[in-house]
């Protein structure tokens, strides 16, 4: 299953120098490319298209439908309309901040996919330190969410940044120290080992995925991952009933595109860790990895549009002591209880 | 391997930088951000040299003095927050009760 | 002997800790407990059987392996008589300085984060009186800076206190990153950070590594480079002149005594000082000898360094605490004079050996005796200000009619500071005095003398006003803190009984040094 | 065993005193300050007879009476004991401190009235530190005995003096401080260039005269510098012209009982540690030196005489007076002759008495009238003729009429420096110029009596001037006898002053 | 095994082209017709009131940030513990290499609980939000 990483096998492919770095770079450029290419088009799919489809079967509804197979192409209508539109610069925004926060959300969460193996050698890179690595690209994306809000000018945004800052934090130790717990049992942060660590059967026919070894774990991750990409119910940060559409208020044109793009790129993202660190990578049967890591992160992706239309929104002194006083208590608890399962283990 | 000198000289301008931030800037936020980069060029130097000695003393330390430069943060924000409370402003010259 | 494991050697530092931690959980349980005396009586305890470990340590040897001392994690830590003597100092401080702190703090909201805070801080400069590596003593200074950062602070609707706090953490966290970036240039000449490598490094001329906790040569024989060590080793010069209150880096000093709640000038000026100056000692004697360090054309002089940070930091501390208009603020420019009186063990300093052992037990001891003098003094002020007299010396007159023993005590302290032969002032000073004259250091002995007698005149203002002024207006003393009465008496029988047993602290620290 | 009996027992004294409450504290410190002027006379007695003939505590340490050695404390190669033993030149200074506290204390009764235990607990603790003084013989214990006769006196002139008692006070305080300083960094200069590892006076002693090859700065010997350094700092204590002008102040502003002490006894702090440190232990030197020495001493006879005579005030006129005593007392240390030595000691003995006396007459008069100014009064004699007759035979006694103290005093003095051999030619010439200094004591003494004593009563007051209470005049009796006893009997004291004098002079090649 | 970084670096790289790609179409594509009324900011309908930079939000928030900058440092000293804990267990045993970390964690959760205690993770607490007044929450 280990692999060498993308550009590596790209050489190989090409009979190139793998050792030069001048084609290194540009290897990497092209499956950078290609890496972000097949991102983008999951991005939208889910989107302009697939949310609304899914939202509308939850609440018995059809949605588009008017253009193309399934109103498939109301994917390019959507975007040929955003990037038409006018850019409205609000009054008394922070300009630089304003300009660059829409490019953080949307290239930081792009930037995850690096380290994230999704079969079939689409590996990009493979540092020792992917999980972490990881963990702090995702996150680098609530900056963008403050630095939305504050430079808007607008009360419904800046309260929409505050509170997706405060959520980000309160989530955001649950979520690593939950990750930390599969650390334990793989032993290492880097990805391929992670992935090659779920390889082995567990009981029979069932692999050892971290998911099925520590249930309690995988659990405590969804809920923090929900937090951390902002979906119900942990959705205050928009909240369109309360704020509006918290730091995206003001936002228009391609800008409103780029944050939105981000945000879903965010749940990719958060899916494509949960499959990498609990759900074996790309591994699953008959079917090639890259298949099946695709049917993981649409799953995870699933499970969002469904707590998005099947929970309430959580108040934000709930959504704070659910953090502080539940979350990261059972993610402590949860990091001891594994290290001492591991400990009488081995 | 980048040269050793060529760490030592980017650790050296951010200090640097730093250093010029707090001479130069009252407002107290922005001496806490300057003060931060100073940190930040020594853990330039600690992980640099970690790689150049081929020891992980550098590395670890590093690690050590960005989770102090967290706390020292944490408690600077506090005392900036207590600091506009008495005085409504952040600049670090209005707090003249004592003479120096 | 007891033989006790090798981490119990650590028994000082960890009961403090314990302490501030049992502090947090009784928050925990009842937050808005006003019951000082449970509170208090926690912090006492727990700081008062640091310095019985820590004294227990020194006398009964028990849990020293040998008479180098404990190392702990890999060398990063070192139990030996100088850890153990300066915890005993910060033991001994602290006790004053909670048992002070229940009066104090009584009408203050959050008494039980003000233990905490101490208390933390007394972990960290225990801590770091052990630390034997530049990464372990950063850590600790941090530990040491990070809660009096706040602890000045603490009076957070007090104008001055705030500010205090904020030129204290400004000038704190500057230094520290002048620290942290002299550490890392030391790193990036020597390749470790532990005390011993870093000497191995500088005697030997090349890099060193560390492979199962012992020095070895870094492989190629990498040389060391001096310019790059001697930039770093000034840095952290800056560093410990800030901590110790010292020129360049003296100017908080005064703000944040001044702001300061009494007690916690008390701490930082008495622990706090010792504790960089523990760094300090044992940092350039142990990790930069002076010897090994000229001898492999290292470019800096630190001894050099240290005699005119010493001369300067004597003569601008006594000289503006001559020209003082409020007592507390006269005490803290004192206290910066007194940081240079201390910088005489590191500027007295001849080659290694008994010279290096004399100046440095010179200032070990100076510190001892200053650590309950200068307490006993600021915690008079703590005093003063719980009966709401005044800040300036008009304020004390006649102040002995009315409270002849606290007043009693605040003479033995202000002579003893002034180093008459009332305390053991007399002999600390004495010893640094002989030990500037063993290196025939006639410029430091000049300035030692001078400075002391004028120490004496600015001093004697207090003593003048406390006894021989007659009360202006009319100010009534309506109660006697036992707490601070306790500190304060405590203080004073400590430094009046220092005279006679001023010997067993010399010898200690003595020994202590020639140990390093 | 003695000596540490006496300090402990005033020192325990001290604390009791200042416990108790005010009404009872003069008493008790009366009862208290007994017990060590009991012992210390018990003691000369014993000296006397038991160890008539033995020499010098710093030149022949085998010969200390009431020795006791303990070590104390090491600093680096310093060794440093606690070390008491007396000698002929110490035991009467040690008894003069005990008795004259004694006195002092009970004069103190009748004008202090307000925070009595603090001034009764701060005068003993002076007691302690001026035993310590006189019996010290190492010089770190001598040091904190000296320094902690400062901080009593500091505060007894500030808080219980006159009107600028703060000025005398820090005028005082400043003035000996600073020449401790100058005095402290003199010796140890000395000291850390002869490799003393000891710092008993013994070894000092024997070190310093044997010291060769020190360096020397600016072309003078540093044994030159030190002993100047070391002369100045105590010449401030003595005081001598023109280092003087703290004594005056303090004398004026501080409380009676107060100036009994500052002159019966902490003048002679000043000549003792001249006696024991620049003329025994630097002898050589201060042979070199003798004649600046002289003129100084002699300057400061006829300067504090002149002075004298031109004040007004009967404090004023005592304290100026005492200056030019202690000029003889200079006079006598140069001289290197048994009697010169001799008398000079015996001055300090016979000064310190008398001017105790002096001081406690005045300050009995003035408890009773109010002021201290010559003009003032008048016809004092009808009114207390006790007081008054007393006055008359100290004032003969300062004058230097025989069969009275002084007059032993100055003659050894005169007898001894007419011929001194160090001062040469010179030798005669400065003796007549100090003897004229009697010449004018005698001059303003006789004036100041006739103005205030004699003549009709004429001072005007709004009650009664009546006699002085028995125990305002009880300790002038006291003194008085002993002033007498000393003038009739020199050789109760001057005996075993001279053998302690004998060895310095030895050593310093003289007679 | 080539630099893992060359390739994160190159995706940096595409992963800013991208939206920057998409702003150059945008801005090649879309009308701009300023109009006043258009950059008036967003509040319902209403005409803007104040600045939004000064509205004074709760200090919760500020209490959380600090609450999370301490926690998310120790999350630092926690992961290489977890990388090497599996390997130290099996040669020093479970005791030596658990107890350091349940050391850790046992600070940690004391210093929560105080946290907890105190009020600091609490949300509604200052008096003038319990009542509803004008406050931002």
């Amino acid at each position: 299953m280990q692999s060498a990483p993308l550009p590596e096998t790209l050489a190989n492919l090409l009979g190139l120098d793998p050792n030069s770095t001048a084609v290194m770079i540009v290897l990497s450029l092209v499956g950078a490319g290609l890496i972000g290419t097949l991102m983008m088009t999951n991005t939208a799919l889910a989107g302009p298209w697939a949310k609304r489809k899914i939202t509308a079967a939850f609440t018995d509804r059809i949605a588009v439908d008017r253009i193309g197979p399934y109103g498939l192409f109301i994917i390019v209508a959507d975007a040929v309309r955003l990037l038409s539109k006018e850019l409205i610069v609000p009054e008394g925004a922070d300009r630089p901040a304003w300009d660059l926060a829409p490019l953080i959300i949307a290239s930081t969460a792009l930037l995850g996919f690096a380290v994230i193996p999704m079969g079939n050698g689409i590996h990009l890179a493979d540092p020792e330190v992917g999980l972490a690595y990881v963990f702090a690209v995702a996150s680098t994306t609530s900056i963008g969410l403050v630095m939305a809000g504050y430079a808007s000018n607008n009360k419904y945004s800046f309260l929409g940044g505050l509170r997706a800052v405060a959520q980000n934090l309160a989530y955001e130790i649950p979520l690593i120290l939950t990750g930390a717990s599969v650390v334990i049992f793989a032993g290492s942060l880097q990805m391929s080992e992670i992935v090659a660590a779920q390889q082995q059967s567990l009981i029979g026919p069932l692999p050892s995925w971290y998911a099925f070894v520590n249930p309690f774990a995988f659990v405590l991750f969804m809920i923090a991952n929900l937090a951390e990409v902002g979906r119900n119910p942990f959705d205050i940060p928009e909240a369109p009933t309360e704020i509006v559409a918290g730091y995206q208020t003001e936002y228009s044109s391609v800008y409103f595109v780029l944050i939105y793009l981000g945000e879903f790129i965010h749940i990719f993202l958060g899916g494509a860790i949960i499959a990498t660190i609990f759900l074996g990578g790309p591994a699953g049967p008959v079917l090639p990895g890259i298949v099946w890591f695709l049917i993981k992160i649409w799953g995870v992706f699933l499970f969002t549009q469904w707590a998005r239309s099947a929970v309430p929104r959580v108040r934000i002194d709930q959504l704070i002591e659910i953090g502080w006083k539940g979350m990261l208590v059972l993610s402590l608890a949860n990091l001891l209880l594994t290290a001492v399962i591991v400990g009488v283990t081995v | 391997m980048i040269p050793a000198e060529t760490y030592l000289l980017l650790s050296a301008a951010i200090f640097c930088i730093g250093l010029f931030g707090i001479l130069t800037r009252r407002n107290a936020l922005i001496f806490l951000m300057s003060v931060e980069l100073m940190l930040n060029a020594a853990n330039i130097n600690l992980v640099a040299f970690s790689l150049q000695h081929g020891n992980l003393t550098g590395q670890v330390f590093s690690l050590f003095t960005m989770a102090l430069a967290a706390a020292e943060v944490a408690i600077g924000i506090g005392i900036v927050l207590v600091l506009y409370r008495n005085f409504t402003d952040v600049d670090v010259t209005k707090a003249t009760t004592m003479r120096w | 002997m007891v033989a006790l494991p090798d981490w119990m050697a650590l028994a000082p530092a960890l009961s403090l800790a314990l302490a501030s931690l049992v502090l947090l959980l009784a928050d925990s349980v009842d937050p808005d407990t006003t019951n000082t005396g449970l509170l208090a009586g926690i912090s006492v305890l727990g700081s008062l059987l640091s310095f019985g470990f820590a004294g227990w340590f020194i006398t009964a040897g028990t849990g020293m392996a040998d008479s180098t001392g404990v190392a702990l994690f890999n060398n990063q830590l070192v139990v030996d008589q100088m850890a153990l003597f300066f915890m005993a100092i910060v033991g001994s401080v602290t006790t004053l300085v909670v048992l002070a702190s229940y009066d104090y703090v009584a009408e203050h909201s959050y008494q039980a984060e003000f233990f905490v805070l101490v208390l933390l801080s007394a972990t960290g400069m225990s801590l770091l009186s052990a630390a034997n590596s530049l990464a372990t003593a950063f850590v600790a200074l941090e530990l040491v800076s990070l809660p009096s950062y706040a602890l000045v602070a603490f009076l957070k609707e007090n104008k001055g206190s705030v500010e205090a706090g904020l030129k204290y953490f400004l000038i704190g966290a500057v230094s520290s990153a002048v620290l942290a970036y002299g550490i890392s240039l030391v790193y990036a000449a020597t390749g470790v950070l532990r005390f011993d490598g870093v000497a191995t490094a500088i005697s030997s001329g090349t890099v060193q590594t560390i492979v199962d906790g012992s020095v070895q040569a870094q492989a190629g024989d990498p040389a060391v480079p001096m310019a790059i060590l001697g930039v770093g080793i000034l840095m952290i010069i800056g560093g410990v002149a800030f901590k110790t209150a010292s020129v360049p880096f003296h100017f908080w000093a005064p703000e944040a005594y001044e702001g300061a709640p009494a007690p916690i000038s008390a701490f930082l000026s008495s622990a706090s000082k010792a504790a960089g100056f523990v760094l300090a000692f044992r940092a350039f004697a142990v990790a930069f000898p002076i010897g090994d360090l000229l001898a492999a054309g290292g470019a800096i002089n630190w001894v050099m360094a240290f005699q005119i940070l010493a001369i300067a930091t004597m003569f601008i501390g006594n000289f503006a605490a001559a020209t003082q208009e409020t007592v507390k603020r006269m005490l803290a420019y004192s206290s910066v004079g007194h940081a240079g009186y201390v910088l005489i063990g590191l500027a007295a300093v001849s080659g290694s050996g008994e010279g290096l052992s004399l100046s440095m037990s010179a200032g070990m001891s100076h510190l001892l005796v200053y650590g309950f003098m200068n307490t006993g003094a600021f915690l008079f002020i703590a005093l003063a200000e719980y009966w709401g007299v005044g800040r300036r010396f008009e304020d004390y007159n006649g102040l002995g009619r009315e409270a002849p023993v606290a007043c009693a005590a605040m003479t033995v302290f202000l002579f003893s500071l002034a180093g008459l032969p009332i305390g053991g002032g007399f002999f600390s000073k004495f010893y640094l005095f002989q030990a500037t004259l063993n290196v025939s250091a006639w410029s430091l002995a000049a300035a030692l003398i001078i400075n002391s007698a004028l120490s004496l005149f600015y001093y004697s203002r207090v003593v003048k006003a406390m006894w021989i002024e007659e009360p202006t207006g009319s100010r009534t003393i309506e109660s006697y803190p036992m707490g601070l009465y306790t500190a304060v008496v405590g203080a004073a029988l400590v430094t009046v009984l220092l005279l006679p047993g001023f010997n067993r602290v010399s010898e200690i620290a003595f020994q202590a040094a020639q140990l390093l | 065993m003695w000596v540490a009996a006496l300090l402990l027992v005033t020192l325990l004294g001290t604390g009791l005193v200042f416990l108790s409450p005010d009404r009872y504290a003069g008493k008790l410190a009366a009862a208290v300050s007994a017990v060590p002027a009991l012992g210390s006379i018990y003691m000369y007695w014993v000296y006397l007879t038991q160890y008539g003939g033995t020499g010098n505590a710093l030149l022949s340490p085998a010969d200390i009476a009431f020795g006791q050695q303990i070590p104390w404390i090491t600093l680096g190669e310093l060794e440093v004991s606690y070390y008491v033993g007396l000698d002929g030149i110490s035991m009467p200074l040690l008894a003069l401190t005990t008795v004259l506290t004694t006195l002092a204390i009970v004069s103190a009764w009748t004008p202090i009235d307000e925070r009595q235990s603090q001034f009764y607990g701060l005068m003993l603790f002076m007691e302690v530190s001026l035993i310590g003084v006189f019996s010290a013989l190492d010089f770190f214990l001598w040091f904190v005995f000296w320094e902690g006769v400062l901080i009593p006196m500091y505060l007894l002139i500030g808080v219980w003096g006159g009107p600028r008692r703060k000025y005398a006070a820090i005028k005082f305080f400043v003035y000996t401080n600073v020449a401790s300083l100058i005095m402290f960094a003199g010796l140890f200069a000395l000291v850390f260039s002869t490799d003393l590892t000891s710092l008993s006076l013994p070894a000092m002693a024997e070190a310093f005269r044997t010291a060769s090859g020190l360096p020397t700065i600016a072309g003078v010997n540093l044994m030159t510098i030190s002993f100047i350094l070391m002369f100045f700092g105590f010449a401030v204590k003595v005081p001598v012209f023109p280092l003087h002008t703290w004594l005056p102040d303090a004398h004026v502003e501080a409380p009676t009982p107060v100036s009994v002490m500052l002159a019966g006894v902490l003048l002679k702090m000043g000549t003792y540690a001249l006696l024991r440190f620049n003329f025994t232990m630097l002898a050589d030197t201060a042979r070199q030196l003798a004649v600046p020495l002289a003129i100084i001493g002699v300057v400061s006879v006829i300067y504090g005489a002149m002075l004298a005579l031109a004040q007004r005030d009967l404090k004023r006129i005592v304290a100026y007076s005492s200056i030019s005593s202690m000029g003889y007392v200079i006079l006598g240390l140069v001289a290197f002759t048994p009697y010169g030595m001799g008398g000079a000691t015996f001055q300090m003995i016979a000064h310190g008495l008398i001017s105790g006396l002096m001081f406690m007459a005045v300050g009995v008069i003035y408890n009773t009238t109010h002021t201290r100014m010559v003009g003032d009064m008048s016809g004092l004699a009808d009114r207390m003729p006790w007081t008054v007759g007393i006055f008359v035979a100290a004032a003969f006694g300062y004058m230097g009429l025989p069969l009275m103290a002084g007059f032993a005093g100055e003659y050894f003095i005169f007898q001894g420096s007419f011929n001194a051999p160090t001062l040469g030619g010179a030798a005669p010439v400065l003796t007549s110029l100090a003897m004229f200094g009697i010449v004018i004591v005698a001059g303003y003494l006789l004036w100041a009596m006739q103005r205030t004593l004699f003549g009709g009563f004429n001072l005007e007051t709004d009650y009664e001037v009546s006699p002085a209470a028995f125990h305002d005049v009880a300790p002038l009796a006291v003194l008085l006898l002993l002033v007498i006893a000393l003038g009739v009997a020199p050789d109760l004291s001057f005996a075993m002053i001279q053998d302690s004098i004998s060895p310095v002079l030895e050593i310093g090649g003289g007679a | 095994m080539s630099n893992p970084w060359i390739a994160i670096g190159a995706l940096a790289v595409v992963a800013l082209a991208i939206p920057l790609t998409m702003m150059a179409v945008s801005s090649l594509l879309r009308p701009s017709v300023p109009e006043q009324g258009k950059r008036t900011t967003y509040e319902s309908g209403e005409v803007p009131t104040g600045s939004s930079r000064q509205i004074k939000f709760n200090i919760q928030y500020y209490m959380v940030a600090l609450l999370f900058v301490v926690f998310d440092i120790e999350t630092v000293f926690i992961f290489p513990w977890t990388v090497i804990y599996s390997d130290a267990a099996a040669e020093f045993g479970m005791t030596t290499a658990l107890l350091p970390m349940v050391v850790f964690i046992a600070i940690l959760a004391i210093g929560l609980g105080w946290a907890w205690r105190n009020g600091a993770v609490q949300w509604v607490r200052s008096p003038r939000a319990t009542k509803g007044a004008d406050t931002y929450e």
